[in-house]
């Protein structure tokens, strides 16, 4: 019986698929090519990659829109720094320390914000970015202020370090995958389209919120963390409010699919970073063009063509009756109903034909 | 306060309730009780503006109440938060259809069976057999793997029936299950709500539609100006002079009584 | 209480030129729910107009013509990158990113076209006179005054003409006003240019205070998205009035507390009214407050 | 199918130009992939590459223009000489995108995939630190021009810097407050770098020359509204105030509230005072204070400095020369004369010729100033004339040099060879 449940995950796993294929070729490409920048580029694609989906999570699941993903990310990082030259503990034991605090300011701060909804909410984040900027530069007996902080032992360019970075991003972006189809995924959803509806069938909504909040601040901290071991070096400049805003963009770039947008995003907005190097005085010019005619003229993105991607089908067949395992498991209903039936697809999870069938 | 309450508390009790929006006082010390026994279906009708949509909205804590109690089978809901009142055994529609548009009827409905967790329930697979029953009860059996936004309005609100269905409620608070249907659905309507109370639950639904207040409720209770100025069995109601000046208007006396079309 | 006169001063100037910003931007939130962080780069564009390219001899002149040209932008703006993704969908944050996309647009533009150095605007009157030792200009009590005929005129614009009331009403409702036959496109036009208009004034006028560079506009743009919020999105006078609370509340607790926490008061202030008083002091309450559920 | 496909495209565009990033990170700079292996200079007639990463965006993208000019300049001065050891010298630029250690890393990586011999640039302390972090792994060499905090380079073999140290400027600065009477001074500074390390130095060094230090203000740079900090010095009773901003828009703005506020303190600082177009955006309000002093290590008086810089605008329209010029143009002869020592080959070599350069003359410098490293030493800059102070002309609206107070700061900077 459970075996239905599985098809979905099995549809699912066959984006997992793609997103390992995907990671692990840009992997294998970038350390064949051997060259540092190449892994800079890839280990930033990465990073960003792990913002990006930890936007999601607020943004795509429950609508909430995040100015600070990249303040919470500075979090998780000056968390790591301190952790690991406090007490010297391994990357793991600071990963662990940076994915609480990014948990714990998610739960502080989504209280507070828990009325504000869609750019409101936008905008009472993107206070709240400015104030951890204001407190990295001023807090300097924990942060460094605008000298920044060098990371002891950190792995600058390490092949190894950008797999694991990439293997933790296709993590992510699988773990959404499905957590779609779970029940908890589900009523989240449920909490997107309509919180007045969801609220009337009993789920909490004010807790699925909160909990959407913790879980992407606690990506994004731990983003901040696996940064701290491939930066050496970490300064307020790293994490501005404009960095943020990159972030939000390369979330609403991708469009609403919350696998491949959030990959499309992040890559979209990685190759232009990099490219950019080499154009002298055009990068912030190039990036305002692009908001202004990609998020303007392509409203639902790269991926969304106006295809509603949080539809989770469950491939659910009606139990066939004992000893009849040859009769239509379509079950009878009352005459009226039968009415309806006259017209409703053999199959009972046919598509509408407007759609044309997919694999 | 009545003897009732010992015995088993009342499937709903209202007393003393207010609610105002602004200046405009929706309720003023509103009073009703329908009781537990037997399950039957009540019908509040009233103008536009009467409070009927209000009443609903406050019992499902949808919106705050200024004073007054409201208690469901003796929980006190004005103490819970809306997502509570399911664990109560109450379920509501609304007079919009308010689903997942782009997820299928089954996927809906589901989300209700899910919502409720009681023990013995079962996983994910067990819960889309609740729901896939509720979608026969209502007459979608048929539609399960139907992506929602693609039904006519009024399959729309069945499959939202059915998702309160789901949710195993004592009392179902409908607001006006048939507006926007044809006749045909209609009358599907009526059977099913007729089916609902003979399975054991309360109904109170808000209800223009004569014809199917006639078929449907045992107690008529009309509103107007925030309290209830009637109060007794369908029958009554249409005969009631006052329901006809207040409400149905001079001209009732034409209506057929079985397939009432009104204005 | 040298230092009193000179808070008081000053906080009066910088908290009209906020207040304006923040007029312009409620002006184009009543009627389209859509932020503009392009308000510090249309504010200091105006100025630059003036001093970098210097139309005639006359400041007098040269600021009329930039307020024209930039009102003229706020429009052809609007219809241009704003216009099609309003009409097809895009939600209003993604409005608001566009938004920024503008600023930094017209902020890269600038720098290639003027420089980034800063630039000094010649004041439309010159001189001063000296209360109790601070200096105040001439110049700061004609933005004052031009703010007080701004504020009342548009007030007076609104309630008495019928593009005024028409605005109005889009503001309460964008769809039922289109049924009742308003040209939406032409009335957040008009929007859009008002609003640009209003921050080509404080630009031509504020800016001889303190100096023309184009950097600076993001954190105008930020001061004055908290003053709107304080004073309440919506309401013209209550724009003004955040701009003052703004810089009052900032220049006292920075002479007589501590003047290097002046930009995190802001912003904490703009968190806590966020959250907690989000209509502002003076303001309706925003629609965009979750249910209680 | 059709559908899902069509979601793919993009991303599958996307990955495939992230895939061409990682390919050809040099393919937009001309043609320095095809000259990937020019670090040993193997076959004569491949030229050296030496890489530039300059803000060619961000806050103050105009320093990255003049940087780019002279950059291009020092090269052709280092061709039209023959080249280094017979190979032509190419000049790779990448954008930090302003102070930004992320757009300093990138850029660094790029350079370095270009295989480049030598890293000039990363002007700010910032980007310097987080190049240098680079550098450390990569083995390349970089050379700071401008990066003034102090310590930069310690223990750091593979960092060299031709620049001067803010604790050698404070140092002048005190030696002329001292020399003017100004007992207390106040500090004002914004929170950037320079700013912060310039304010460090100011309080560190105040008890050594016995000034207090009446009030320190600071703000966000750029800022809208400086009066709070502005009355606060006021208020606090101090007879100058020294600035450590780079951001000619804030002292602007600075000076202009510290004029109508009554505030007539002597102001003080290097930087932002005199940075481009100041002058001509402060001149009323420096005319209405009761003095203005830059202190600049650039000696526009030096006959070889003018001449630079007037060359510099011929050929390059450029008028402002941005933050040291001279130091820059020094920066490239260094490498240059470095990289002749070990035949056009970067990393351990290279470092190993700079510092076994010895003294290196400057552009900027008179008879004594030198670049000069050691192996414990790679901040290089030393000689008599490091400081002029110019004071602002009230009557010609303009800087001039302070010839006496210059002789105090330049004499007393301690760092006289």
């Amino acid at each position: 019986m459970a075996a239905w449940i599985a098809r979905a995950h099995v549809r699912a796993a066959r984006t997992d698929l793609a997103m390992v294929v995907v990671f692990a070729a840009v992997v294998i490409f970038t350390a064949a090519h051997g060259s540092d920048f190449a892994t800079t580029t890839t280990i930033n694609f990465g990073l960003f990659t792990l913002l990006t989906a930890s936007l999601q999570i607020m943004l795509g699941f429950s609508n909430q829109a995040s100015l600070t993903q990249v303040g919470i990310y500075g979090v998780g990082a000056y968390v790591a720094v301190y952790v690991e030259t406090e007490t010297g503990v391994a990357m793991p034991v600071a990963l662990l320390a940076s994915l609480a605090a990014g948990a714990a300011a998610g739960l502080l701060l989504a209280l507070p914000l828990s009325r504000l909804r869609e750019h409101i909410l936008a905008m009472g984040t993107l206070a709240v970015q400015v104030i951890l900027s204001e407190a990295f530069v001023h807090l300097t007996s924990l942060t460094g202020g605008v000298n920044g902080e060098a990371v002891p032992d950190a792995l600058i360019d390490s092949v190894p370090v950008m797999a694991t970075i990439c293997a933790c991003a296709a993590g992510v972006i699988i773990g959404l995958n499905h957590f779609r189809i779970s029940r908890v995924g589900r009523r989240i959803l449920a909490v997107k389209a309509d919180e007045t509806m969801a609220a009337s069938i009993g789920i909490n909504v004010r807790w699925l919120r909160l909990m959407a909040v913790a879980v992407s601040f606690a990506v994004a901290a731990g983003a901040g963390c696996l940064f701290t071991e491939t930066a050496g070096f970490i300064s307020p400049d790293d994490f501005t409010l404009t960095s943020s805003l990159a972030v939000l963009v390369a979330v609403i770039l991708g469009g609403r699919s919350v696998t491949w947008g959030t990959l499309a995003g992040a890559a979209a907005y990685s190759v232009l970073n990099a490219e950019t190097t080499s154009l002298p005085g055009l990068s912030d010019l190039l990036l305002g063009i692009m908001l202004v005619v990609v998020l303007g003229y392509l409203p639902s993105g790269l991926t969304g063509f106006r295809v509603p991607w949080q539809r989770v089908r469950l491939p659910y067949r009606a139990p066939r009756a004992s000893g009849a395992a040859d009769s239509d498991p379509t079950p009878q209903g009352t005459a009226a109903a039968a009415a309806v039936d006259a017209c409703a697809h053999k199959e009972p999870h046919t598509r509408p034909r407007i759609l044309p069938r997919k694999w | 306060m009545s003897a009732v309450t010992a015995v088993e508390p009342a499937a709903l009790r209202v007393a003393g309730l207010c609610k105002s929006f602004g200046g405009v006082r929706v309720l003023r010390d509103f009073e009703l009780t329908v009781p537990a026994q037997p399950q039957a279906a009540v019908a509040i009708l009233g103008q536009n503006g009467a409070g009927k949509t209000t009443l609903l909205n406050l019992i499902t804590r949808l919106v705050p109440a200024d004073a007054g109690s409201i208690e469901v089978f003796g929980h006190n809901v004005l103490a819970s938060a809306a997502r509570h009142l399911a664990g109560y055994g109450v379920a509501r529609t609304f007079q919009n259809p308010r689903l997942l548009l782009d997820e299928t009827c089954l996927s809906n409905v589901v989300l209700g069976a899910q919502s409720v967790r009681r023990r013995r329930d079962g996983g994910t697979v067990a819960a889309m057999h609740r729901a896939a029953e509720a979608l026969e009860r209502v007459g979608l059996g048929g539609q399960t793997g139907r992506i929602a936004g693609t039904l006519p309005f009024g399959s729309r609100k069945l499959v939202e029936l059915a998702r309160a269905l789901a949710l195993r409620p004592r009392l179902l608070l409908l607001d006006e299950p048939a507006a926007g249907l044809s006749d045909l659905e209609e009358s599907r309507l009526a059977e099913i709500l007729t089916g609902l109370t003979d399975a054991g639950i309360t109904l109170l639904l808000i209800e223009h539609r004569m014809a199917l207040v006639a078929a449907t409720a045992r107690r008529v209770v009309m509103m107007d100006g925030g309290a209830i100025v009637f109060d007794g069995d369908a029958a009554a109601a249409i005969a009631s002079p006052l329901v006809r000046e207040r409400y149905l208007g001079a001209g009732f006396d034409q209506v057929k009584p079985e397939r009432g079309k009104l204005r | 209480m040298n230092e009193l006169t000179g808070a008081v001063a000053s906080s009066l100037f910088y908290g009209t030129a906020l207040g304006l910003m923040a007029l312009a931007f409620t002006i184009i939130y009543t009627v389209s729910q859509v932020f503009n962080f392009a308000v510090g780069q249309f504010m200091i564009l105006a100025a630059l107009l003036t001093t970098a390219v210097r139309f005639t001899g006359s400041a007098v002149v040269n600021d009329l013509i930039a307020i024209a040209l930039v009102a003229a932008m706020g429009s052809a703006t609007y219809l241009v990158a704003l216009r099609w993704p309003e009409r097809h969908g895009a939600s209003p944050l993604t409005l608001v990113i566009i938004t920024f996309g503008i600023g930094i647009v017209i902020e890269q533009v600038a720098i290639l076209a003027w420089g980034s150095y800063p630039l000094s605007e010649a004041p439309v009157l010159g001189g001063h006179f000296v209360l109790n030792g601070t200096y105040v200009p001439y110049q700061g009590l004609l933005l004052i005054a031009a703010a007080a005929v701004t504020v009342t005129g548009l007030g007076l614009l609104q309630r008495h003409t019928v593009v005024g009331k028409q605005l109005i009403a889009l503001g309460g409702n964008r769809a039922t006003a289109r049924y009742y036959g308003i040209n939406d496109r032409t009335l957040v036009a008009v929007a859009w240019t008002t609003s640009c208009a209003v921050l080509a004034i404080v630009g031509t006028l504020y800016l001889p205070l303190t100096g023309v560079a184009i950097t600076t506009d993001l954190s105008y743009g930020v001061a004055a998205f908290a003053a709107a919020v304080i004073g309440g999105l919506g309401n013209p006078a209550g724009a003004l009035f955040g701009g003052l609370i703004v810089a009052f509340v900032t220049n006292l607790t920075g002479v007589y507390v501590n003047p290097n926490l002046t930009d995190l008061l802001t912003f904490a202030m703009l968190f806590a009214f966020l959250v907690f008083r989000p209509g502002g002091l003076t303001g309706r309450s925003i629609e965009l407050l979750g249910p209680r559920a | 199918m059709r559908r899902r496909h069509s979601r793919l495209v993009p991303v599958a565009i996307g990955l495939a130009a992230l895939a061409g990033v990682a390919a050809c990170s040099s393919s937009s700079s001309s043609s320095s992939a095809s000259a990937a292996a020019a670090t040993s200079a193997a076959a004569k007639g491949s030229p050296i590459l030496i890489g530039l990463a300059a803000p060619l965006t961000g806050s103050d993208p105009s320093e990255g223009t003049s940087e780019l000019a002279i950059a291009k300049y020092a090269v052709s001065v280092i061709n039209g000489k023959g080249g280094i050891d017979g190979h032509q010298v190419q000049l790779v630029v990448r954008d930090t995108g302003g102070v930004s250690p992320t757009g300093a890393v990138t850029a660094f990586e790029s350079l370095s995939s270009d295989k480049v011999a030598v890293v000039i640039g990363e002007y700010t302390s910032t980007n310097f630190q987080a190049g240098c972090t680079i550098a450390m792994a990569q083995h390349v060499v970089l050379i700071g021009h401008a990066s003034a905090t102090t310590g930069l380079t310690d223990g750091k073999t593979y960092c060299f810097r031709d620049a001067y140290q803010v604790s050698q400027s404070a140092g002048a600065m005190f030696e002329t407050a001292k020399t003017m009477g100004w007992n207390p001074i106040a500090i004002a500074a914004d929170t950037t770098s320079f700013g912060v390390s310039e304010s460090t130095e100011f309080e560190a060094l105040a008890a050594k020359y016995g000034i207090k230090i009446a009030a320190n203000v600071s703000w966000t740079s750029p800022a809208s509204s400086l009066t709070p900090q502005v009355l606060k010095l006021g208020q606090s009773g101090a007879k100058a105030v020294f600035i450590g901003s780079a951001s000619g828009p804030d002292v602007t703005l600075l000076a202009k509230t510290m004029v109508q506020n009554g505030v007539k303190l002597p102001i003080f600082g290097p930087g932002g005072v005199n940075a481009p177009g100041v002058p001509a955006a402060a001149g009323t309000a420096y005319s209405a204070l009761p003095g203005v002093y830059d202190i600049t290590s650039y000696d526009s008086q030096v006959a070889s400095a003018q001449a630079f810089m007037s060359l510099i605008s011929k050929e390059t329209g450029i008028t402002q020369g941005g933050e040291n010029p001279t130091q820059l143009y020094d920066a490239f002869m260094v490498a240059a004369a470095g990289l002749a020592k070990t035949n056009g080959q970067g990393g351990a070599a290279l470092v190993t010729a700079l510092q076994s350069l010895g003294q290196f003359p400057t552009m900027s410098g008179g008879p004594g100033t030198y670049v000069d490293y050691t192996p414990t030493q790679h901040s290089g800059l030393f000689g008599p004339h490091l400081y002029t102070i110019y004071k602002w002309d009230a009557t010609s609206s303009a800087f001039a040099v302070d010839s006496s107070l210059s002789t105090v700061a330049d004499e007393s900077s301690g760092v006289n060879g």
